[in-house]
């Protein structure tokens, strides 16, 4: 059994073993040890990468594995990592055990609740891994539908709309998705007589450039739509506003990252001319829509929503700054993707957490919330804080690689932009401070919150470990910064 | 023998019976009805291939014989048509083909 | 020499605010208190240790070098961009150094007093040793990056420390005006420090400060309306550094953050956090000194002069006691910009160590002020001058520290405040004689407004007092005590030998005829404030009446905070926030359900045709074969 | 000359009365006029000296099918049940199509020039019973047979569904409910 299968396994051994447990109260521990040990091996996974790398290994992919799955069209099971992939399923555990943890509670149908939820996070870690676009394709797919069943069926609000509204754009994506990698096959070297799906051998020989100007499209605006790009951005705020705080979490900490990672690996890095010949369009999408997703949650008055526009315009910089195609922005991107995964996840954990008390998510009709439950209020304070980019924060750390990255580019275009992307981290205070000052501070306006249930051990549990997680990279991140850097500098050289 | 019928006459008249046909088809509102317009639309049918053969290629008798075919299949379709409607009466009480929409399903 | 344990100086406030923080609500109330005071008293003495190490026993021929003490790798982005944490020290940090934790160490003993009976202790002291780190880390910082970061968190925990009283709606939104309009400078600071370290390729303060050396690497520097990218650069950061010392017309958070704890004003809004903009541009002084033969500082100047004369101007009007006191604190924040922006390098450099001289005072005095207004407060439970009076009678230690303090602050020889003031204006009446005579008259109004406050509080009519003012414990009478000696006397440091702008010995001449000047136009402010304020009388009352418009316009702070209000509220959020939210709902999302709606349409046509009546069937066949039979005969060749 | 005028009124009868029979309002008067239409066809091919045909046109149509139909009818309806009329959509769009199948088969026949063969046709009965039997070339003894079988299933099935109908009715689906 190889390394990075077991990444599969374990979710999937979660799963059956759920399948097969009868008893309500079980569920949920079965769960929360299984997405555990997940955690658990991920991080055992990165000492490995690491003492790999520091054995003096500088292959691009390590623990690489390929088999061979179906012959007429070359289709194989071909995995490998480095370091973004490493930090990538890292996130991905963390922000899968605080979902498991945050949805302790759960009341209608736990079981298919859970199952549904692994069955996502599976196909989470096999995109994450999977080094053969159509392989990468499938568990992306993998992990699209659960996502209806779980908005559909435990959602709020209008959910079937909402869920509706999302598969259906995602779907769409993918369709366009499709359409580029079986273009990015049809004109891979031929190896043996047969084309290929394997990301590094077509990134070794890419395709002509009028090819790649035809494809390039498809696949950065099917990828785009999962990174909420301007203007198909839409799905996410019903989505995430339906959804319940676990998927919210997932959906928004790690979904929504396969469409930066997917831009970045499959669109940026198998076509790079045509990166470099179209990136002023998507440039100009994507550094727009930093602002506009900004103002945007300005004006928004239910927390998800606030949360969703932020998360369009935080997305919108990881893009931008892919598209700067150099070093430095790459790096602060990925870093801004891990880093904007677990500040969201938190966000959506504790929204759903005052959701449950208050019974509302309009900003206008709450207030005081700190005196009352002051942990999750500082919690939220302080996630408020790394989000806007308060320094000792991961925000920071990566905002700052990505405009130091985008700085150095002294075209107009881009020095506008990155001018815009500087400044939208004032709009990001105002619309936080915004919700601290009217919903944790103030005086308490309904007299039913005096009586609140404090924050109990799961909920505290989630919380903790993502905010560890946030502080950990943000006061630390010359580790992780250089482990994604190492395996961003020789995507770089091979594009240039 | 030399009529002085032109083939072509005959050819128009049959088109026109099995226009008429069509239009019983499409318009009547009973089953058997249709079923009388769909003899039409046979009949017209049968009474071309006998007559192109009569009249027209001259070799064989190939046209004749597919007169004798489809009056014998014409036979059975509304034998068993006929059972078929009987039935669907016995099922709905109606032999209206508005209401025979199953095939949508 | 080793310095490395200079790192236990900001580490201990960080310890504070991590336990007290971590056991938020377990701790005894009483220890949170006395745990910050003991971490902040121990990084006082390093402080005191480290500055009386670095002036006096360092060997040093020459000017005094600059010592990177401590430092590590936070983000190696590239090897041109590496971000470092570190240990900077130099006179001008050392001197912050002293400041800072001194301030924030007599803070910390006088808040034990002061919050004696508040709820919240815990988190208050916190926050206090999390400002007290931050702020520290900043004054230490050895590049852009690091003084940008703590830059931040200092606004942070100025954000939280303002909005300790979180249930009062008032409180609340000048904690979000505070944050939001310093934040809003921020960001063009980010954008300033981008852009300037793009040309000098390095966040380092050594190699930012070496014009020449920038020049040489680049070549031609672009240039834009006429300055260089590099003056550009230094504008941006002016914003940041004005935002953050409350300049015009950034200065509306300033009086609104009056609605934090006194303490909290005393420390943040006084002493320490606000200067940090002007000690940002004397960071950077040979940058903008150099760069475009200096055009930058003469915006400093400008601004500083401006703001200075402004805030003097308001003040004179203010009822609320520590709104006043922020006023005073931007006018003389305009001083030291002032004394920035005249000032050259080397033997021409007064007016940096008048700057610097008048920081370390001004930080001295105006805690004092602060520290003795919150005195009052706590006496009479009230902000408002119109409910204090005669309490002199009551409270003798707090009325002598009070008076020592504005006496310091009016430019009154032998006190603090005149030496460095004067300091500043002889720089001033050498550069231009403008500036010099707006600081000259900016200094009369200064003791007018002072006095005026004095004399209303201490003096005046006899209020009648719910409960008998006092003077109060020892914790807080201690600090006032220390900064009034420290008010009365630091105005007889050499400062001009310890921090100037090429750390050299500066020498200095005293001018008899500009100090008269001052002294005298100082007199002339105590003295008309004594006529109107010492004994009860209608006489302002009947002045104000007679300025009618003029008056209240500058009571109402010249409507700044209106026009800002109409911005923010009428231009970004309803012509901008709400089309762009409007848009987004309709038109791009509009769009999306549009395209889903059509199809669903579509299908439903489609659909229809599908009716499961085999006629309609039979029809289309019918049509299909009698357009396949034209098509094939008339259209098909 | 007169197998012409004969033709023509031949002619002229079948239309009228296969017109007559898809428009009529009474359906056992819609069966007597096809009747009339098959007796017609009948008629003709006597004419064309098709007596062979024109028996079996005469006993299978007119005789057996018929039968079954008008026995059909008197099964569901009562006489003198009055056929609905289609409405006058379906109407219009009815004629209007059969008018364009007849506009565009009268001017493709009449401009399409048709090869007469020359020799004589030999379509004595005993020559059409010769080949329905013989396996050889132009022998139809294949097709006579698929169409024996095909009698008999038909036959057999008739039998089966007419017989095994289920006595109970079953309640019709609610005709609102969509897909």
């Amino acid at each position: 059994m190889d390394r990075l299968t077991i990444l599969i396994i374990i979710p999937v051994l979660t799963v059956l073993a759920l399948i097969f447990s009868t008893k309500r109260k079980s569920y949920r521990v079965i769960a929360a040890i299984g997405m555990s040990i997940q955690t658990l091996y991920s991080i055992y996974l990165l000492l490995e990468y690491l003492s790999i790398r520091q054995a003096g290994n500088t292959s691009e992919m390590v623990f690489t594995r390929s088999i061979i799955w179906f012959k007429p069209w070359n289709i194989r099971y071909e995995i490998g990592v480095d370091g973004i992939a490493v930090a990538m399923i890292l996130l991905t555990s963390i922000v899968t055990v605080s979902g498991v943890f945050v949805s302790w509670r759960i009341k209608d149908l736990p079981k298919e609740f859970f199952v549904s939820l692994l069955v996502l996070a599976t196909g989470v870690f096999g995109f994450f891994i999977s080094l053969d676009l159509f392989t990468m394709f499938l568990f992306y797919e993998l992990a699209v539908i659960p996502m209806y069943l779980l908005i559909g069926i435990w959602g709020s609000g209008p959910r079937e709309y909402a869920a509706m509204k999302l598969t259906l754009m995602l779907m769409g994506a993918s369709a366009l998705l499709l359409v580029g990698i079986l273009g990015l096959y049809m004109h891979s070297p031929l190896i043996e007589g047969q084309h290929t799906f394997s990301i590094q051998a077509i990134a070794h020989s890419p395709m002509a450039l009028s090819d790649q100007l035809f494809f390039f499209p498809f696949v950065f605006i099917g990828f785009g739509v999962l990174g909420a790009l301007f203007p198909f951005h839409t799905w996410s705020p019903d989505g995430h506003a339906s959804a319940p705080t676990a998927v919210s979490m997932l959906h928004a900490g790690v979904l929504m990252k396969m469409g930066g990672y997917g831009v970045f690996r499959v669109a940026l890095y198998l076509m790079p001319e045509a990166a470099h010949e179209m990136s002023w369009f998507f440039l100009i999408l994507a550094g727009g829509s930093i602002m506009y997703g900004a103002f945007g949650a300005l004006r928004q008055t239910d927390l998800k929503y606030i949360n969703a526009y932020s998360s369009v315009s935080h997305l919108a910089l990881v893009l931008f700054a892919l598209l700067m195609m150099d070093a430095v922005s790459w790096t602060g991107s990925v870093l801004q993707m891990i880093s904007h995964g677990l500040i969201t996840a938190l966000f959506f954990a504790l929204i759903g957490m005052i959701y449950e008390r208050t019974h509302t998510r309009d900003v206008t009709k709450m207030g005081g919330l700190m005196k009352v439950i002051p942990f999750i209020a500082m919690m939220y304070v302080m996630v408020g804080m790394a989000s806007l980019g308060l320094p000792g924060m991961s925000g920071f750390a990566a905002e700052l690689t990505i405009f130091v990255g985008a700085f150095q580019h002294s075209g107009v275009l881009e020095r506008v932009f990155t001018v815009i992307a500087v400044l939208s981290i004032v709009v990001t205070a105002v619309y936080i401070l915004r919700v601290v000052g009217k919903m944790l501070m103030g005086p308490i306006k309904t007299e039913s919150f005096y009586h609140m249930d404090k924050a109990r051990w799961y909920e505290k549990t989630a919380a903790i470990l993502l905010l560890a997680c946030i502080l950990g990279i943000g006061i630390f991140p010359n580790w992780l910064y250089k482990l994604i850097r190492e395996s961003v500098e020789p995507m770089i050289k091979l594009i240039q | 023998m030399d009529s002085g019928i032109q083939i072509s006459d005959i050819l128009i008249v049959t088109a026109i019976m099995f226009f008429i046909g069509v239009y019983g088809f499409v318009t009547r509102k009973n089953l058997i009805a249709v079923m009388m317009a769909l003899e039409l639309i046979i009949n017209a049918a049968a009474i071309n291939f006998i007559m192109i053969n009569k009249l027209v290629f001259k070799t064989n008798l190939h046209g004749v014989f597919f007169g004798l075919f489809i009056i014998a299949v014409a036979a059975v379709e509304v034998a068993i048509g006929l059972v078929i409607i009987l039935n669907l009466y016995r099922l709905r009480d109606s032999i209206d083909p508005e209401e025979i929409t199953t095939l949508k399903h | 020499m080793n310095w490395s344990y200079t790192i236990w100086i900001p580490l201990l406030p960080l310890l504070s605010f991590v336990i007290n923080g971590l056991f938020y609500g377990r701790m005894p109330k009483k220890m949170s208190g006395w745990l910050g005071t003991s971490a902040l008293g121990i990084s006082t003495l390093l402080s005191w240790v480290t500055a009386w190490k670095y002036f006096f026993n360092t060997p040093h021929q020459g000017p005094y070098e600059d010592i990177t003490a401590w430092h590590t790798t936070w983000m190696h982005l590239t090897d041109r961009f590496t971000i470092d944490l570190g240990i900077y020290l130099d006179p001008i940090s050392i001197m912050m150094l002293i400041v800072v934790t001194t301030v924030s160490f007599l803070v910390h003993l006088y808040s034990i007093g002061y919050m004696a009976t508040e709820e919240g202790r815990n988190r208050y002291f916190a926050w206090l040793g999390l400002f007290s780190f931050s702020m520290l880390g900043l004054v230490l910082a050895p590049n852009l990056i690091q003084t940008y970061m703590f830059w931040e968190l200092v606004g942070v925990s100025s954000f939280l420390l303002i909005g300790y009283y979180y249930d009062k709606p008032s409180a609340v939104k000048a904690a979000l005006k505070a944050f939001i309009v310093t934040r809003f400078a921020d960001g063009f600071f980010l954008i300033g420090i981008l852009l300037y370290s793009y040309y000098s390729g390095s966040f380092l303060f050594e190699d930012i400060n070496n014009i020449p050396a920038i020049l040489e690497s680049n070549g031609s520097l672009p240039v834009f309306m006429g300055l260089s990218a590099l003056t550009w650069g230094l504008l941006l950061i002016f914003i940041g550094g004005a935002g953050k010392s409350a300049m015009f017309p950034l200065h509306i958070w300033l009086p609104d953050a009056m609605e934090g704890p006194t303490p909290v004003s005393a420390l943040i809004h006084a002493a320490t956090m606000v200067v940090a903009g002007v000690y940002l541009v004397a960071r950077l002084f040979p940058a903008f000194h150099a760069s475009d033969h200096g055009f930058a500082l003469q915006i400093v100047a400008i601004v500083g002069t401006f703001s200075s004369l402004f805030a003097a101007i308001i003040a004179m009007t203010q009822m609320d006691i520590k709104r006043v006191l922020a006023f005073s604190t931007m006018s003389q924040i305009g001083y030291m910009m002032t004394g920035l922006g005249v000032s050259g390098i080397g033997e021409e450099g007064l007016g940096y160590t008048a700057s610097m001289f008048h920081l370390f005072t001004h930080a001295a005095f105006k805690a004092l002020l602060f520290l003795g207004a919150g005195a009052l407060i706590h006496a009479v439970h009230s902000n408002s001058l119109k409910d204090m009076g005669s309490l002199r009678k009551y409270m003798p230690i707090s009325h002598i520290t009070f008076l020592i303090a504005c006496l310091a602050i009016s430019g009154i020889p032998p006190f603090a405040g005149f030496f460095s003031k004067d300091l500043i204006l002889e720089a001033a009446f050498e550069k231009n004689k403008l500036i010099y005579a707006v600081g000259w008259i900016t200094a009369g109004l200064t003791a007018f407004y002072m006095f005026r406050i004095y004399f209303m509080a201490f003096w005046g009519e006899d209020k009648v007092y719910a409960h008998k003012p006092h003077d109060p414990g020892i914790t807080m009478t201690l600090p006032l005590i220390v900064l009034a000696i420290a008010s009365a006397l630091a105005g007889w440091l050499p400062f001009n030998e310890w921090v100037t702008s090429n750390h050299e010995t500066l020498h200095t001449h005293f001018n008899i005829g500009s100090a008269a000047a001052s002294v005298a136009i100082g007199l002339v402010g105590i003295i008309i404030a004594y006529i109107l304020y010492k004994n009860p009388s209608m006489t302002p009352q009947k002045m104000s009446n007679r300025l009618g418009v003029v008056y209240q316009t500058v009571k109402n702070k010249f409507y700044v905070d209106e026009f800002y209000e109409g911005v923010t509220q009428q231009v970004i959020l309803k012509r901008i926030a709400t089309p762009i939210a409007w848009f987004d709902r309709h038109i791009v999302d509009g769009t999306m359900n549009l395209i889903g709606n059509t199809t669903v349409r579509i299908s439903s046509i489609i659909k229809g045709i599908q009716s499961g009546d085999f006629q309609v069937y039979a029809f289309g066949i019918l049509i299909a074969v009698i357009g396949l039979l034209v098509w094939l005969n008339y259209f098909i060749q | 000359m007169t197998e012409r005028i004969i033709f023509y009124i031949l002619a002229f009868i079948m239309i009228v009365l296969s017109l007559m029979s898809v428009t009529t309002t009474k359906i056992v008067r819609a069966a007597i006029y096809l009747l009339g239409v098959l007796m017609g066809t009948a008629g003709l091919f006597f004419l064309f000296n098709l007596n062979f045909l024109g028996a079996i046109q005469l006993t299978v149509y007119a005789g057996g099918i018929m039968v079954l139909i008008v026995i059909a009818i008197l099964l569901t309806h009562n006489v003198g049940f009055g056929l609905p009329m289609p409405d006058r959509r379906h109407m219009l769009l009815g004629w209007f199509a059969a008018a364009v199948g007849i506009t565009v088969a009268f001017l493709e026949f009449t401009r399409h020039i048709f090869v007469i063969g020359t020799e004589n046709l030999d379509d004595r009965v005993a020559k059409i019973g010769a080949d329905m039997l013989h396996y050889g070339e132009g022998g139809f003894v294949l097709p006579f047979e698929v169409i024996s079988i095909l009698l008999l299933t038909g036959i057999i099935a008739a039998i089966v569904i007419a017989k095994g109908g289920i006595p109970h009715k079953r309640p019709t689906p609610p005709s609102s409910k969509q897909s």
